[in-house]
Parts: C-alpha cells; structure tokens; sequence
C-alpha cells in the first residue's frame, strides 16, 4: 500500500529535477530532454490523480502530452540540426546573436 | 526566405576509409570517401596493394618461362592473359600457329569468358546481397575448371597456350565433355535471369545507377562490356579479329543506357554469345598439329624426347637458353572479359624480354569509378565497383 | 510486495532523472531519460494505467527517444564544453528549484487525501474504455492534435530538408 | 499468491526461457541448413548427425574466444548494448501463448503473463530493441558502426509504424488486444474446412506486418544496418566473442517472436484438427503452433535465400510510400467492413 501522495511528490521531485537540468544544462538537446522530463514528470501527476478520482480522463491528458510532446520532438529536433548546420556547436551560448 | 539563414556555412563530412579490407571490394582496392551522411561527395581509389612486380619480373626470364607469370596477373581470365602474351611473342618471330591450336585457343578462351563473368555475377549479387546467386555461379564454375584441368592439369594457372600452340594435345574425349558442360549453361543462365534481371529489387538498385556515358567512357578509355554498355561499340574480337576469331560469328552485345543495369545485360548476353562461339569450335575443330614447325622454339613432343637425340637437345636448348626472339616491339591486343587486354613487348634479340608492359583493361575501367558513384549513396558504390568488374591483381600488377 | 515496487522503479526514476541532469554527453542523458521513462511506464502499471504505460513505452521510449538518440549519433557531437556559465543560476538556481520543491510538496501534502491508498488492482483503465472516451467526449481536441501533429511533421521536413 | 504458485511461475518462467533460448540455437541451424539447400550445398552436416550438435558447438566456440573491446569505445554503452537487445528479444515471449488454456496447479501452462494488452506489450518491447543495435552503433566508435546504428534507428520507428497500423485491422475484427482472446476469435471453421483466420479476411494487413516484420528484425531484404558487403558488419562490426553472439541470439530470438506474433494474429496460433487421447489432445495444438512458427520461419529464411538488398533510401521510400499507406487503406477497409457490420 502506498499513499497517492507519494506519487505526487515523485513526480515533483521529477519536475524539480528536470527544471534543474533545464537552467544547469548548456547542451541544447539536453535541455531539450529536460523539458521532456518535466512533461512526463506532470503525466505521472495526471495518472495518479485518474487513480484518485477513478476517472480516465486524466489518463486521456497524458495521451494528448505524448501526441503534443512528439510533434515538439518533430519540430525542436529539425530545429536543432539546422541550428548545428550553422553554428557548429549545441551550446546554447553560442547561440546569442539576438542577445544583446 | 529563412532557407538562407539555414544554410549550411561549414559541411561537417566524414572521411571513410573503405577498403583495402571490405568484403565488397574485391580483394584490395582502398577507396578514401568522402561521405556527407551516406552521400559520397568524393571518391579516390588507392591502389598498389596487390602489387607483384610481374612485368619487372618477366625481363628475368625467358620468353617461355613468362608464361606462367602473365595468367598471374588476372587470376580470372589466366587463359586469356596467356594468349595476349603468347600471340605478342609469336607476332615477334612470325610464327602463325596451325588452326587447330588457334581454334582451341578461341574456344577455351571463351569458356574463360565464361568462367569469369560468372566470378562477376555471384560476387555483383552477393554484393547487392543476392548471396544465391553467388552459390549457383560458383558451381558452374567449377565445371569450367574441371575442363580447365583436364585439358592443362590445372584448374587455374593452365599455362596452356604456348608460343607456337598448345602445350599439349587435349585429353580423349575432352571435345565431348566441353559439349556435355556446355549443354547445360543456357538452362544455368537462365536461372540466373530468373533471379535477377526481372526482379523489382534488383531493377530498382540498378536501374539509372551507376550511369557513364558515351563520352566519358571514351575519355576515360574503358573498354570491354562496361564500354559496350554505353553505346561504344568495340570489340576486338571482332573488329581486330586475332587467332581466327573472323571465322566464327557472333553478336557484339550494346546497350546506350551505361547503367548498372545495362552493363549486367551486356555480360549475361555476352555469356550466351560465348556459348555460341564454344559451340562453333566444337563442330568445325579442324584436325591437325597443335604446334607450329619450328623447331627453335617449341619444345618437342611427346616421347621423341627419349629416342631422339636432336629432340633432347632442343628440349635442353628451350628450357635452359630459351629462345632468342628477333629485336623489334610489338603491342597486341585481345579482349579479356574485362575490355582490352594489351601486352606491349619489346625484344632486344636476347631470349629475355627487354620490356613487357601491359595494358590492363581494368586499370582503366577503376578511372570511371568515381565519376559513377560520387552523389550517390554507399550502396550505390558498392554496386558500381561490382558492375566494373575489376580484378586487383591485373590493376597492380 | 506493491511497496518494494513502488520504492524501485522511484529510485530508479530519480536516479535516472539526477543522471539526466548531471552527465555531460548526451547521449548518456538520453539513456538516463529513456530510463526515467520505463520507470515511469511501471508506475503507470501499477496506477492500473496499462494502455499509458504501453503508449509510453511505444510512443515515448520507443519513438521520441529514438529520434533524440538518432540525432545526437547523426550530428555525432561530443562533449560541451562548458563556457560562460551563468554565476547567477548556479548559486540561485539551485536552492530556489529546492523551494520550488519544497512548496510543491506541502502543497501535495495539504491537498492529498493522507488515506488515500493506491491498491494494485483497485481501478483498471480498460483500453477500450479509453478508446470510447477519446472518440466520443474528447473527439475535437483529438482533431485538433492530429492537426498539430500535422503541422509539426510538415514543420519538422520543412526544417530538415536540404536544399538543392 | 502462494508460495507454491510463485515457485511453480518462476519454475515456468526459466523453462520457457530455456526452450526459447533452445529454439533459437536451432533456428540458426534451421537458416543455415535451409539455405544451404536453397543453394545447392550441405550445410552443417559434421557436428553430430545432420549438424544437429552444431548450435552447441557454435556456443563453445563463441564462449571461448577472446572477447576483443577495442580502445576507443564508450565503455558503459558499449558493454550494455548487447544485452539490451537480448533482453528486449527475450521479455518478448512474456506475453507469448504457445497453447490454451492449460492449469496445472492454478498456473497456465503455456503462458507467462496473459495480458490485456498483450499485442501493444509486444510492440513496446520490440520498439525498445533498436536502442541495443543503435547505441552499439553508435558507441562502438567505428564509421561502419555507426552508419548501420544510424540506418537502423531510421528504419525501426519508419517500419514500427507500419507494423502497427497493419494490426488495427485484426484488432478491430477480433475486438481485443488480449493474444488470447485473438486467437479464441479465430476458432472453428467455415464448411468445415476453412478456418476462421485471420489471414484470409486480413491478407492485406497479413502481407503488411509481415513485411514490416521483416525490416524490424533486420532481415533481408531489409538487412541493411548490418549489410555486409557496404557496412562489413554493420552495427556489430566492433564486437566479438558473446557480445557479437548476444547481437545474433537477439535477431533470431525476434524472429521467433515475429514469426509467434503473425500466427497468433493470423494464422490462428494453436487452432488445427484435434483428436486422439487426452495427453494427444493436449500436445496437439503445441504442435499446429510449433509447424506454424516452422513454416513462418521457413518463409523468411526462403525470402533471404532470393532476394537482394534494398537501398536505404528506397528502403524508406518503400516503408512510407508504399507500405503505410497500403496499411491505412486497410484500416480503412476493415473498419468500414466491421461499422457496417455492427449496423
């Protein structure tokens, strides 16, 4: 037996984590794995609290995450390739050129 | 708009060493690649490896004793390398062998033919990965080297043609057993077309693959089928014709595509064309000597040895002297299965070569190579390197 | 039995997640986060979630990931080497992610039924049942996503696409 | 759970492990000697009669060779790549019936694990498998290596997607993801003599999968993340000794996994003519099961004994253009069929 909470709070501890590896990271597709982390970290919520309430409905959020997670993958992955076609480098700060 | 600011500003390409040890390279060719991804931005072929020193070593030895080095250097075609070197020195002397031994010489020199481009198709399949065809061209080889043995002792270095004819007569019934073999091909070859030249797969990796074109391949010199498969239409047997080859008839495959494809069509026409051609000099071998009267240079036959005292002394004389060949220079050219194999001697009377050079055809064939595979993929040049049909040994020497 | 699960597959998604954010190369960040993610797929199990927990291991694992790991191989770039590392997120960042933490975790606490006890077996998300759901009263976001999803793979070839 | 169920599962878990660890040493046997008809030689025929004792000695020999881990490889990775794709061939057969229903002691018999969701259990774990073969890829530190860890990454999620849009066709006609229940719904026979499989109302999907099925394991046609004769050895091309071996059990084992999934879904799986005594009645559906794998495996054997190799990017072409969309037509086909037929 284990109490929901627990499960809430694993998956804080996996937002908090991936929050971390978002700001501590300089690798752009390991920030980008970050954002994933949290995604699924916020899956696990929405699956316990469909535990909870005993509905679906939270299981069918975390399939529309998956679905809005792959095309982010689709697009932020080409993203990436073009950007490492012109810079060469996955450091994000190497990528400044409208920082000022 | 934003294509421009996507635009690659530095290429990050890989250099890949392919070779001298791959399995498709066909023994040890170096290719350095230049790949971007998968796409071959530049091709360079590194060879020497296979290097013998075989036309250094032929100013060694006597005229006779070269022999067996020239079928060394294509170990394919060792029979037709023989008959270029032979036909060379006896164009030096003069000699004109009697028409039996010039018909056997056609006739085995096209089972060499055979022989050979069936070597080129099962390691092209393998290559594209029809493993099966490879079994099947390898077991009719295998016939062919048994005729090869009968009639020389060897399978592969025959050393069976020599300057004046043959270096023995061919066993008994040895005519009836290369009509039994022969009997059997066409059933053979059409049992590689059926696995092959309507198949989607094969079709679709051949196809517009690979293409050279007319004007390159005269640039380039190539020669042989892969020229032929691009509309050049040239082929010494017939328009040279040499160790009366005018005497048979037969078609000169052509295709115009210079593709993959076509060079595969060209060498399974050619492989029937042979068949023909074998076919003929079975039934109109003439009877008669298979060596020319002349006793300077062709070692004496069969048992005269013993009871002859002149036979024993010429035998000494050939084999420990060699012969002396008139001083001059000369080029001949026969078409191996490969193009145009050319062997340029030049005599300085002594029973040694002064120089031997030869003319390649596949030397010239691995020139194309880059132009047929550079913007393609990897697997497109593995299939170009099969569909050239080179041989290592013949390109270093 | 249930317990010992539960506390396996946490650690090791945590242990797998503190990897992610501590490894250097890439594509030991991507292992530790494919990691996360089967971890994640058992807890779905054991929340009774068996079509998420396939789906995630199918879709997330099995196919994001997979591109993920196929593009940190294609553009084969090693090591980052670390340059003008913010000072401010180092010394700030970390202690405000724990307050983050910290909130989020009473806040669970406060919220959460302290009873509520997950029970293996005690709620069974059918697939079917899911399938009705999503068909029925979640038909237009259904749409909708299948038209982003759309969007991004004509995004994604648009990007990609070399130009010749 | 009692402890007598538990010890009596794990009892059964090894066994099967071992049966299949078992049939895939002679799936390598059967490839070799059927191949080596289909193109006119023996085989192995030295090691024990007909080669039967070859697979063991094949084990010995790959068991003591020297185990060679070249300097520049990403150690961690390197090492886990084999036995990730072992172990995702291997979890493969949990969800597997290989017969009914068959209690002995309160435990199935011929079934690990009857899941509801056996078919999707099925296609995550094989899903997980390219990450064996592309980390090894990837992490052997070799250009050919890497070319086929790159080829096949690409070729697995494009051919996933086939392979699994190809069997909505038979779940919509069967109604559950349960292997189970798919099989139970293709019992019996029409007139008698035509069975209610799969196969013959879903040839179009059957054709997919198994097409699919194909390039997912990395078989020729498809075999091109270890094509010999362009990549040497493809992904593996750095390893030796068990690791090289690991990287072979895991193909032959998805093999069988493949060829146990297209007859549990189409074929029927243990569905055939039963009689005789009751020890008979139960061994027989084994039997119809075990020639059913047989002949799949035959089939697949026959296909890379003719065909040649296609090229990457045809393979995509045909795995998109081709292959998909037949794939969605079916879809489409069967549930309009199943729709009106609810009506």
């Amino acid at each position: 037996m284990i109490p929901l909470s627990y499960y809430l709070v694993l998956s804080a501890i996996l937002f908090c984590l991936g929050v971390a590896g978002f700001l501590l990271q300089r690798n752009i597709v390991t920030i980008f794995m970050s954002v994933e982390l949290m995604l699924n970290a916020v899956n696990l919520s929405f699956v316990a609290l469909s535990y909870h309430f005993r509905l679906l409905d939270g299981q069918i959020f975390v399939f529309f995450v998956m679905v809005v997670a792959a095309a982010e993958a689709a697009v932020g992955l080409g993203i990436i390739i073009a950007v490492f076609r012109n810079r060469e480098s996955l450091n994000v700060d190497r990528m400044n050129l409208i920082k000022w | 708009m934003f294509q421009e600011t996507i635009a690659p500003v530095g290429k990050r390409t890989m250099i890949l060493n392919m070779g001298p040890q791959h399995p498709s390279t066909h023994g040890v060719l170096h290719l350095i690649l230049e790949l971007d991804g998968e796409t071959i931005l530049k091709a360079t072929a590194d060879i020497g490896f296979l290097h013998t020193g075989i036309e250094k070593t032929c100013e060694a030895k006597t005229y006779h004793q070269a022999i067996t080095l020239t079928e060394r250097i294509d170990y394919l075609c060792p029979l037709t390398n023989n008959l270029c070197y032979v036909l060379a020195v006896e164009k030096l002397l003069g000699l004109e062998p009697p028409s039996r031994a010039q018909w056997m010489r056609v006739m085995l020199n096209e089972l060499t033919r055979i022989g050979s481009h069936l070597v080129w198709l099962g390691t092209h399949a393998n290559d594209i990965g029809a493993t099966t065809v490879l079994l099947y061209c390898f077991r009719e080889r295998e016939e062919i080297l048994n005729l090869f043995e009968a009639v020389s002792g060897q399978r592969m270095m025959t050393s069976y043609f020599r300057v004046g004819g043959l270096a023995l007569e061919p066993p008994a019934g040895f005519l009836k057993r290369v009509e039994k073999v022969m009997a059997t091909f066409p059933d053979h070859i059409d049992e590689y077309e059926e696995l092959l030249t309507r198949n989607r797969i094969w079709m679709a990796r051949t196809k517009s693959v690979g293409i050279l074109t007319k004007e390159d391949a005269l640039d380039f010199a190539v020669s042989g089928p892969t020229a032929r498969a691009s509309g050049i239409d040239w082929d010494l047997r017939r328009d040279n014709p040499y160790s009366s080859y005018d005497k048979f008839s037969f078609r000169v495959p052509l295709r115009a595509e210079g593709d993959i494809y076509a060079r595969y069509i060209v060498r399974m026409e050619e492989m029937r064309e042979s068949l023909k051609i074998v076919r003929q000099a079975l039934e109109g071998m003439p009877e008669g000597p298979i060596q020319v009267n002349a006793p300077a240079v062709v070692l004496p036959q069969g048992d005269n040895r013993k009871t002859e005292m002149e036979a024993l002394i010429q035998q000494f004389k050939i084999v420990i002297d060699g012969f002396c060949v008139p001083p001059g220079e000369v080029y001949q050219a026969v078409e191996s299965p490969r193009g145009e194999m050319g062997y340029y001697i030049v005599s300085d009377g002594t029973a040694h070569p002064y120089r031997v050079k030869v003319r390649s055809p596949s030397f010239a064939n691995l020139q194309a190579l880059p132009r047929l595979a550079e913007g393609r993929l990897l697997s497109d040049l593995v299939a170009c390197i099969g569909s050239i049909d080179i041989v290592l040994g013949e390109i270093d020497r | 039995m249930y317990e010992a699960f539960f506390f396996l597959f946490a650690l090791a998604a945590v242990g797998f997640a503190v990897n992610l954010v501590l490894q250097n190369h890439p594509i030991h960040s991507a292992l530790s986060l494919i990691g996360v993610m089967a971890s994640l797929a058992s807890l779905y199990l054991m929340l009774g979630a068996e079509f998420i927990a396939a789906v995630q291991v199918i879709v997330y694992a099995g196919a994001i990931m997979v591109l993920f790991v196929f593009v940190i191989m294609l553009l084969n770039a090693g090591e980052e080497e670390r340059t003008n590392f913010s000072r401010l997120a180092g010394t700030l960042g970390v202690p405000l992610i724990l307050v983050l933490l910290a909130s989020i975790a009473s806040i669970v606490y406060r919220i959460a039924p302290s009873d509520e006890m997950v029970r293996f077996g005690d709620f069974h998300g059918r697939t079917a049942d899911i399938g009705r759901m999503l068909f029925r009263t979640y038909l237009l976001p259904f749409e909708i996503v299948s038209i982003l999803i759309l969007v991004a793979l004509v995004g994604a070839v648009v990007l990609a696409r070399k130009e010749s | 759970m009692t402890t007598t169920v538990l010890l009596f599962t794990l009892l059964k878990v090894i066994v099967i492990v071992f049966v299949v660890l078992t049939a895939v040493a002679y799936a390598v046997w059967f490839e070799r000697k059927v191949v080596a008809r289909l193109q006119s030689r023996w085989g192995p025929t030295r090691v024990g009669p007909h080669g039967l004792l070859q697979p063991l000695a094949d084990a010995i020999k790959l068991l003591t060779k020297e185990d060679i881990t070249p300097a520049n490889v990403f150690r961690l990775v390197y090492f886990l790549a084999p036995a990730l794709s072992v172990i995702t061939a291997l979890l493969a057969f949990a969800a597997i019936p290989f017969g009914p229903v068959t209690l002995v002691g309160g435990v199935d018999l011929f079934q690990i694990a009857n899941l509801d969701i056996g078919v999707l259990y099925i296609l995550s774990i094989s899903s997980m498998g390219v990450y064996g073969i592309a980390l090894a890829g990837w992490s052997s530190n070799s250009k050919y290596a890497l070319l086929g860890g790159l080829r096949s990454s690409a070729q697995m999620i494009s051919y996933a997607l086939a392979a699994g849009l190809s069997l909505v066709g038979v779940l919509l006609l069967s109604g559950s993801l349960n292997l189970r229940d798919i099989v139970n719904a293709q019992a019996g026979a029409t007139w008698g003599f035509i069975p209610h499989w799969n196969i013959f109302p879903q040839l179009l999907g059957f054709f997919c999968f198994l097409t699919a099925a194909i390039a997912q394991t990395n078989r020729l046609p498809f075999d091109l993340p270890e094509a010999e004769s362009e990549l040497v050895a493809g992904y593996h091309t750095e390893y030796s000794s068990m690791k090289f071996a690991m990287f072979f059990m895991a193909e032959y084992a998805n093999m069988l996994t493949v060829s146990c999934m297209v007859t549990l879904l189409f074929l029927g799986g243990w569905h055939g003519p039963v009689f005789g005594p009751a020890l008979l009645q139960t061994m027989l559906p084994l039997l119809w099961f075990s020639l059913k794998v047989l002949a799949l495996l035959f089939l697949y054997i026959w296909i890379r004994g003719t065909l040649p190799r296609f090229r990457y990017d045809q393979l995509m072409a045909f795995g998109w253009k081709f292959l998909f969309p037949l794939a969605l037509v079916n879809v489409l086909l069967t549930s309009l069929i199943v729709a009106y037929r609810a009506d």
